[in-house]
């Protein structure tokens, strides 16, 4: 607190010659988050906003470079069986934790079956769960010894699959793959993260956590990296309110934020156009349909409620924040695959709209007898505005949508209790990988609150998620959503952009599909 | 004396008062303890005591708005205590009141008229309003108020006029007893005259009876038949009103007939040693004895030894002193 | 006063423990769980984390085992940061919501009770105009109108104030370093504030005015007294009764507004873990505060009604 | 009998004399004060103004709550293109939601000062005129629930009722009367102890007819003060509820919605927080200046 | 030469229905060692006198003419030299002493700062002389009563207290403005005792304000009688009592019970109500009230010589 302010007192001080200031100062870098992070328990945390902090705390055995790629982290080197299901990694020489004591494979087998063990109460565990005998770990069916992840050596971990897993890699570099020390963890309980507490292997190790206010994180010295490491100090500031992050980010007080509000775009790009940053992101905005609730279950009132919304005009006009129009499920960020496009796209608005009255008339409504149901949408200034749109827009089809404004906990409740007819919904993929998205309309899935049920679809997408064969796999998602898109089982609206303000000081910030910037790859030359 | 109209039995009225938050011991303030009269027809009674003796509390208690601790009120042989409140409802419209301040007894928000009228309205639910409306103007002009008073609001008159409106609602229900509880002591001396003597016309005029509480013997003295002199809520004198004046047998009857003040210089100088001393002694921690002794010019150690009994030396006439004149 | 204070304290108990219930039930009533925000999760992963917080039990018997614990001062770890006991959420949030509130009522009440004397000592003058016309302004502007035109100038604008959060970064606290700790209170404060300052300075201005009046002032200056005196000695006293009893619900308003407030400049009080409990179904956090914040009201009430008595002798004897 | 007549006919005489003379009841004084006092004149002014465009300024645009104009989002008050407030971010028209978030805000102001005076009312009389130990029962029940912070309260009940504005309404309503309650109790006392309530009891007055005639008369004085100031704090407290978006939802507004979404474009679109906020602060003022001049009319102190 | 002499005092007020005219023309003068009293109905002026010679007029009030105390003009002095002659040699109590006492200081110390603000003493000096001061006005245990609050008084002792309070620094004059309304008879009594022991031991002028003409029989040595906001009649105590000039005066005395009266014959009552400052009727204001009233009432009659040393304000009064 006190060395902080001595370097704001420095920062102001124009005396000092910028040599001087660069050898006295210590490199800062401020952080903008969304909200304050629920746990520093990389295997307990929901992710969200945790996920930035997590990742400069700890190295996995594979992790995200500058450019957002899986790279190896802890791992120097991996090997996978030709069948897919083992793999082998080997670890860095010399690793340690901060505290001194060795990082071993033993580490990463404790952590595996963290995850695993129901006290932990880890909320993904089921990432895993194509880990030989994981799931029947987390049932406590199993022993956790019977678990497919073993140290051959100390620095060679073995996992064995009970099934080929496209993703497994994905998996490994996620935030809940990360190692945790077990003495410490053993030692403390849930108390293990206090900054007193904490032991941790990544570029950073914490340093200060002040409730809803800043945690700090200092560099760690035993890092293998250590010497590519340039920023000392950072701070998450997690600012909830987007008017405010963006003032503070005016200010100066956040070196970068990562987002705002979205009606100020215009103001951002007249007066922070080198700041501004846009990326597409792994998200799409959409709508479900209660698949199962008439009239949705008449492919024409979906097919007619789809295709009426001008998503291009949406997107120029009043969300023109560099998300793009959606006619497909899957992002077009996510690599190596091209989505399966619905077939209303590029038709003309004009035409769509002449042929969704026709459906709806089909369909059996009319001006005597609208279609009636429920928009329902949470509490945010952006999802009023979405449903206030689509509203009018269905207006002129003569369709009466009422809108029901609840709070996000409730829609979430109401729409997997299956207790609305049409509902705002949004999806992250935790991996850059298009069956992220597809898993999610699988007959049965937890997720699949549309209660979409395609046999074919089924079948497809078992077929991909279970080859290793990339080309393979990637035809049969293609084909698996090609039948969901004209199934309008649901109504895509856009896909998300990430949209984020760095100051220009802030170097090595690259945007990238995954969101992840590791602090160890950036610097700060913050101007005097 | 035949039934009497009004007849109160060793009336009591205690107030329970809390001794300390978490104590269970409860004091109790004896606002009136013991008190028995009697009032006959169209006979004017006046209670004379000073303020905090509890005449007051007797006078409220007579008419059942607080309730007895114990004792009997008597009305025409029936014991008004006994009934419930519809019955007592019923005999309400015999006994009437007046109160000391004459503005906040009446409704600032309906018209004299109206206020007026309330009494004789409930007494006769039946009533149509041109009937009421004329019984109004009656007792209007009785009380000697223009009748354009009627759709007037209390606060268009002055005190003394507001306590004409008072004594107007209390006579048209035609009572058979009037409660007056120190209807002057709040007005100017020359608006007093005013009301006594009207208070008294009606008496004459109506065959009323008339309780009159006051702490001023003067006026009482124009009003009344009989006097009963109160102190710390017993009964200290009671006469007629000639003896007591001529004769007053408690020293604090004579106390407080020394103290009226007499407009008359030369009298009024010569006149002026008789002060009466003190207090009244606190009604929580009456004195032992007879409760008048702390300030008794002729207290002996008897007083405070003994309450002194109610004795009657000559007929219509009694006194509790262990010393008392003539 | 001892023993009024303590049966006071011993009547606020089971008021203290109604809200809890109330509360509590309320609270379970509400449609949402703690973990729905979160992507769809295995069933097997919700009931592990239901299991683990006893909500797999019947509702009373969540209660009984909450209200044993509560008894026992254990207010168990928070659902949504499993990192922290509820204990720690009040113990970082409490400090800093008592240094707001409490600096924005005594404030509001120095600030609005002197603008209300010197209004009705200058009955009908432009200062009398002028102290009205501010706290009508403070009566008539939200909170949450004025803190985005506080940010914006001294903040946004001027760089003098931090926008947000505790740092101590801004202008102000870079050319006066002492003031550090206090600077991010400064623009909270202002606009926590300013509602009860208009409501103090009405309250007090009419009081005062109308004890100008009573017989007794008239008395002190017969007595010969400065004007001075008058006001302060015999005058003052018997203004502030109604700001005193104000005191009590504006301790309540203040809790409240601190809510808006808090959010606003993302200060970490206990009205924004309040917030985001109740929105988060965070149930061992909203009810923990819910404990601190009825408490802290029937504490504050009990509080000015002890001030009373000792403004005003009257009511010490009936006490 | 002719004596008989010639009384009647002139008391009758005097009966009609009696009729043509018009008392100044306290409520005439309190009216002529009432209208005397400029800023409250003012005041009403303003609000009859704000509440006549709230029914009728929807109808003079061309425009409806529902348009949404995507050609012009954002725009500055203009005359030419019948946005007389401008527009808002999907293009609505400014002037159309203002008036129609009047209607709102005004209409919550009132309906819960309603809901809080007829509970409040209801429950003060009761436990001013039964006093004793069901008064201070009843009183501490009002301390115990003076403990619930507002906010919190209405947070529970819109999470467990869903969101709509007739639960706003309740919502605050069911807080708001405490303070109610006690006005009307501690007024109930005062008058109780007055005489004439005294000689209505003398008198055999029913106690619902004391309660009518008597006591609540005389109570409705500060409640209708307390009333004019209690009106703008609702609206208040349904744009805090707002602004933490748990007030009214789409397709209604209120002023309280219009000004938390006007905030966050202050540098870019002014008028969308200016407009609603100069309109909220007239109609706080306006109501103050009521409540003051109906207090200064009301109280015979100042006459 | 006079103590207090007042010339041509009128008070007026400014009101919603037009202007209140309190005291007109009131003219006397205040020898040192004499007692005035002045008598009349509520609203006919009597203490607004003595308030606006005082300087105590409220703030929507208009005071002209002179009142001379001790060589100076009290209406022209400095607000601050008005200040120090009040409560020091210009003592004035108030009736309704519920009201008039503080109810949030002891009632000890609302009497040291009496004597600290004019005086300068120490508290403990103060303390003493109160304790002095209420034991003569007989204040019972004037010990205890010194720590204890207003309300914890009777009626009786807050008007001790009160006149102890104008006491304390042996004033030139002591307004009492009605001391001894809404006692009870027994304390009015001791009042006025204690009133008297002070005039007979002091040098000191008293006025009595009072609506009852008993009150002043056994105390004053002279008296004025006011009505409708002007004098109507002044002359020595026993003239009054003896042999009233005005109308009103007299039918103030027939109209005061007494035990002298015979109880049986009615009391003469002043018919009507005191007259409204703000619509005083023309000429006499009495003139409505009046028995003898006649066409020449309708003009304002001026205090006259009726007598020696004796003034009354009406045309039906010869000089005798």
């Amino acid at each position: 607190m006190i060395a902080r302010r001595t370097l704001l007192l420095a920062g102001t001080s124009c005396a000092l010659s910028f040599a001087a200031h660069a050898a006295q100062a210590k490199m800062v870098f401020n952080r903008g988050t969304a909200s304050d992070p629920d746990s520093l328990d990389p295997h307990v945390s929901g992710g969200n906003s945790a996920a930035a902090l997590i990742y400069d705390l700890y190295l996995g055995l594979m992790t995200v470079d500058g450019k957002g790629e899986i790279v190896p982290g802890a791992a120097e080197s991996h090997t996978v069986s030709t069948d897919g299901l083992t793999y082998t990694f080997k670890l860095r020489p010399n690793l340690t934790w901060s505290d001194g004591s060795p990082l071993t494979a033993e580490d990463f087998v404790y952590s595996a079956r963290r995850v695993q063990d129901p006290e932990t109460l880890a909320r993904y565990a089921q990432w895993f769960w194509s880990i030989k005998n994981a799931e029947a770990v987390h049932s406590k069916t199993a022993a956790a010894e019977t678990m497919g992840v073993k140290a051959v050596d100390a620095r060679t971990v073995q996992f064995t699959l009970s099934s080929p897993s496209p993703v497994f890699l994905e998996t490994l570099a996620s935030f809940q793959a990360l190692p945790v020390p077990r003495k410490v963890v053993e030692k403390f309980g849930r108390a293990w993260t206090d900054p007193a507490n904490i032991v941790t292997n990544g570029a950073y190790t914490l340093k200060e956590r002040v409730p809803q206010t800043r945690i700090t994180l200092v560099k760690n010295p035993k890092f293998y990296d250590a010497a590519n490491v340039k920023i000392e100090e950072v701070n998450y500031f997690p600012t909830e309110n987007l008017g405010t992050v963006l003032n503070r980010f005016r200010a100066k007080e956040l070196d970068i934020a990562l987002n705002f509000p979205p009606d100020q775009i215009d103001f951002i790009r007249q007066n922070l156009a080198k700041e501004l940053h846009i990326a597409p992101s792994l998200g799409i905005y959409y709508f479900v349909i209660n698949n199962t609730k008439p009239p949705f279950t008449d492919i024409r009132v979906r097919k007619a409620l789809s295709m009426v919304i001008d998503r291009d005009g949406m997107v120029q006009k009043l969300f023109n924040t560099g998300v793009t129009p959606a006619y497909s499920f899957v992002p077009p960020a996510v690599p190596g695959y091209t989505a399966s496009k619905a077939s209303i796209a590029g038709q003309p608005q004009a035409a769509r709209v002449a042929e969704a009255k026709k459906l709806l008339a089909e369909a059996g409504f009319s001006p005597a007898n609208p279609l009636k149901f429920k928009l329902t949408f949470n509490t945010l200034e952006e999802d009023r505005k979405m449903a206030v749109a689509l509203a009018a827009m269905w207006r002129a089809l003569g369709v009466e949508a009422e809108l029901v404004n609840v709070e996000f906990r409730d829609l979430q409740r109401q729409v997997r209790t299956g207790n609305y007819d049409v509902a705002r919904y949004a999806y992250f993929a935790p991996f850059a990988d298009a069956g992220a998205f597809l898993n999610l309309l699988r007959t049965g899935d937890i997720s699949n609150v549309s209660k979409f049920a395609n046999a074919e679809f089924d079948k497809l997408m078992n077929e991909a998620n279970t080859t290793a064969d990339q080309p393979k796999r990637v035809a049969a998602m293609q084909a698996a959503e090609k039948i969901l898109m004209e199934s309008y089982a649901v109504i895509p609206i856009y896909h998300y952009a990430g949209r984020r303000l760095v100051h220009q000081y802030v170097k090595g910030w690259t945007d990238n599909v995954r969101n992840v910037n590791l602090s160890r790859y950036i610097a700060v030359e913050r101007p005097l | 004396m035949a039934t009497p109209l009004l007849d109160v039995r060793d009336l009591k009225v205690h107030f329970p008062v809390r001794g300390g938050l978490f104590s269970r011991t409860r004091l109790s303030l004896k606002a009136v303890d013991g008190v028995s009269f009697q009032v006959a027809a169209g006979e004017s009674l006046g209670i004379v005591g000073e303020s905090g003796c509890g005449k007051s509390t007797l006078g409220r208690a007579v008419l059942q708005l607080i309730p007895a601790t114990a004792g009997k009120v008597v009305w025409l042989g029936q014991d008004l205590g006994a009934l419930d409140a519809a019955q007592m409802r019923e005999r309400r419209s015999d006994l009437q009141v007046v109160f000391q301040d004459p503005i906040s007894s009446l409704n600032p928000r309906m018209t004299v008229g109206d206020s007026i009228a309330e009494p004789l309205a409930t007494a006769h639910p039946g009533m149509d309003r041109t009937s009421l409306r004329k019984r109004v103007l009656e007792a209007l002009g009785q009380v000697g108020l223009p009748l354009d008073s009627y759709a007037r609001y209390p606060h268009e008159f002055s005190g003394g006029q507001a306590q004409r409106i008072a004594i107007a609602r209390a006579i048209i229900v035609q009572p058979k007893l009037v409660v007056c509880d120190e209807p002057v002591s709040a007005l100017d001396v020359s608006i007093q005259a005013q009301i006594v003597g009207l208070l008294k016309r009606l008496q004459r005029e109506t065959g009323m009876a008339l309780i009159f509480i006051s702490h001023d013997l003067s006026v009482v003295r124009y009003l009344c038949h009989r006097v009963m002199v109160l102190y710390l809520g017993r009964k200290m004198e009671e006469a007629d009103r000639d003896s007591l004046f001529a004769r007053p047998a408690h020293p604090y009857t004579q106390a407080l007939i020394a103290a009226v003040p007499v407009a008359d210089p030369v009298l009024a100088k010569a006149r002026a040693a008789e002060v009466l001393p003190g207090d009244l002694p606190s009604p929580l921690h009456p004195p032992s004895g007879c409760v008048f002794r702390t300030r008794c010019p002729k207290a002996q150690d008897l007083c405070a030894a003994e309450i002194p009994a109610w004795r009657e030396p000559s007929p219509g006439r009694g006194v509790a002193c262990h010393f008392p004149d003539a | 006063m001892t023993s009024y204070a303590l049966r006071r304290l011993l009547i606020a108990i089971p008021t203290v423990f109604l809200i809890v219930g109330l509360s509590f039930v309320l609270m379970h009533t509400a449609p949402g769980g703690p973990f729905d925000a979160d992507a769809a999760l295995e069933p097997a992963v919700v009931a592990n984390l239901r299991a683990a917080y006893d909500l797999d039990k019947p509702l009373l018997e969540q209660f009984v085992i909450y209200a044993g614990r509560a008894m026992r001062g254990e207010f168990g770890p928070s659902i949504v940061y499993p990192d922290r006991t509820v204990t720690q959420i009040i113990a970082t949030g409490l400090p800093v919501s008592l240094r707001l509130g409490l600096t924005a009522l005594t404030l509001a009440t120095l600030i609005g009770g002197t603008l209300g004397i010197v209004g009705a000592l200058k009955r009908n003058s432009a200062a009398d105009y002028a102290v009205m016309t501010v706290a009508m302004t403070g009566i008539a502007v939200p909170s949450f109108v004025l803190a985005p035109l506080l940010t914006l100038l001294f903040g946004v604008t001027l760089r003098l104030l931090p926008i947000a959060t505790l740092e101590p970064s801004g202008s102000l606290a870079r050319t006066y370093p002492w003031l550090g700790p206090y600077v991010p209170y400064i623009m909270p404060v202002i606009a926590l504030m300013l509602p009860q300052v208009a409501v103090i300075a009405r309250l007090s201005r009419a009081a005062m005015i109308e004890v100008l009046n009573q017989a007794y002032i008239r008395t002190a200056r017969a007595k010969g007294l400065t004007e001075n005196r008058v006001v302060t000695r015999h005058a003052l006293r018997a203004a502030l009764l109604p700001v005193v009893s104000y005191l009590g619900p504006a301790v309540a308003s203040v809790v409240t507004g601190a809510v808006v407030v808090e959010q606003i400049f993302q200060l970490p009080g206990m009205g924004r873990f309040f917030i985001q409990g109740a929105l988060n179904r965070d149930y061992p956090v909203v009810l923990g505060i819910v404990i601190v914040f009825a408490g802290a009201v029937v504490l504050m009430n009990l509080v000015v009604d002890l001030l009373y008595g000792v403004l005003d002798p009257k009511v010490r004897v009936d006490q | 009998m002719t004596l008989f007549a010639a009384q009647t006919a002139a008391q009758e005489k005097l009966m009609g004399a009696a009729a043509r003379v018009q008392g100044r009841s306290l409520w005439a004084d309190a009216r002529r004060r009432f209208v005397k006092n400029r800023a409250a004149m003012t005041g009403v002014c303003i609000l009859g103004l704000i509440s006549f465009m709230a029914v009728i300024g929807p109808l003079l645009s061309p425009y409806t709550l529902e348009d949404l104009a995507w050609e012009s989002i954002s725009q500055a008050p203009s005359w030419a293109d019948k946005h007389w407030f401008g527009t808002d971010d999907t293009g609505r028209d400014l002037w159309v939601s203002v008036w129609s978030g009047a209607r709102v805000s005004l209409t919550i102001g009132l309906l819960t000062t309603l809901v809080s005076l007829s509970i409040g009312v209801t429950y003060g009389a009761t436990a001013g005129f039964i006093g004793g130990r069901t008064d201070m029962a009843m009183m501490r029940f009002v301390d115990v629930l003076y403990a619930l912070p507002l906010l919190f309260f209405i947070i529970i009940l819109v999470t467990v009722f869903g969101r709509n504005i007739y639960l706003v309404f309740l919502a605050i309503g069911c807080v708001e009367w405490l303070t109610m309650a006690r006005i009307v109790r501690g007024q109930t006392l005062a008058v109780k102890k007055k005489e004439y309530v005294e000689a209505a009891h003398a008198a055999g007055v029913a106690t619902p007819a004391i309660l009518r005639r008597h006591i609540i008369p005389n109570v409705i004085g500060p409640v209708i003060v307390y009333v004019t100031l209690l009106v703008p704090i609702n609206i208040l407290v349904e744009s805090y509820l707002s602004f933490l978006g748990l007030g009214v939802q789409e397709p209604l507004t209120s002023w309280g919605v219009l000004i938390s979404r006007g905030a966050n474009t202050l540098e870019t679109a002014p008028w969308m927080l200016i407009i609603p906020a100069i309109l909220l602060a007239l109609t706080m003022f306006s109501f103050n200046f009521i409540g003051d001049g109906l207090r200064d009319a009301l109280d015979p102190k100042e006459r | 030469m006079a103590l207090l002499e007042v010339e041509a005092l009128n008070v007026r007020f400014a009101s919603g229905d037009g202007p209140i005219a309190a005291v007109s023309d009131v003219s006397f003068t205040l020898n040192r060692g004499e007692c005035l009293g002045i008598v009349g109905e509520s609203g006919s002026g009597k203490s607004q006198t003595f308030l606006a010679a005082l300087g105590l007029t409220a703030s929507n009030g208009r005071v002209t003419g002179r009142a001379v105390f001790d060589g100076q003009d009290l209406l022209t002095m400095p607000a601050p030299a008005l200040r120090r002659l009040r409560g020091d040699r210009l003592a004035m109590i108030f009736q309704d002493s519920t009201t008039s006492l503080t109810p949030h200081m002891r009632v000890g110390k609302q009497l040291m700062e009496v004597l600290m603000v004019h005086r300068g003493v120490s508290a403990a000096a103060a303390r003493v002389q109160v304790l002095e001061m209420l034991t003569t006005v007989r204040m019972p245990e004037a010990e205890r009563r010194f720590e204890m609050y207003p309300h914890e008084f009777s009626g009786g002792m807050r008007q001790r207290a009160m006149i102890a309070m104008g006491l304390l620094c042996k004033p030139d004059v002591l307004i009492a403005d009605e001391p001894t309304t809404a006692l009870d008879v027994t304390v009015q009594a001791q009042i006025l005792s204690v009133l008297r022991s002070y005039k007979e031991n002091s040098n000191a002028a008293l006025v009595l304000i009072t609506h009852d003409l008993g009150v002043v029989a056994g105390l004053t040595d002279r008296v004025m009688v006011m009505y409708g906001g002007r004098v109507v009649e002044d002359a020595s105590t026993a003239q009054i009592f003896a042999a009233p000039r005005h109308p009103y005066t007299a039918a103030l005395l027939r109209c005061r019970p007494s035990l002298a009266h015979d109880p049986e014959q009615d009391l003469v009552a002043i018919p009507g109500a005191p007259p409204d400052p703000r619509r005083l009727p023309q000429g006499c204001a009495f003139g409505p009230r009046c028995e003898k009233a006649v066409a020449r009432c309708g003009a304002m009659p001026h205090l006259k010589p009726v007598g020696p040393a004796h003034e009354a304000a009406c045309h039906l009064a010869e000089m005798a």
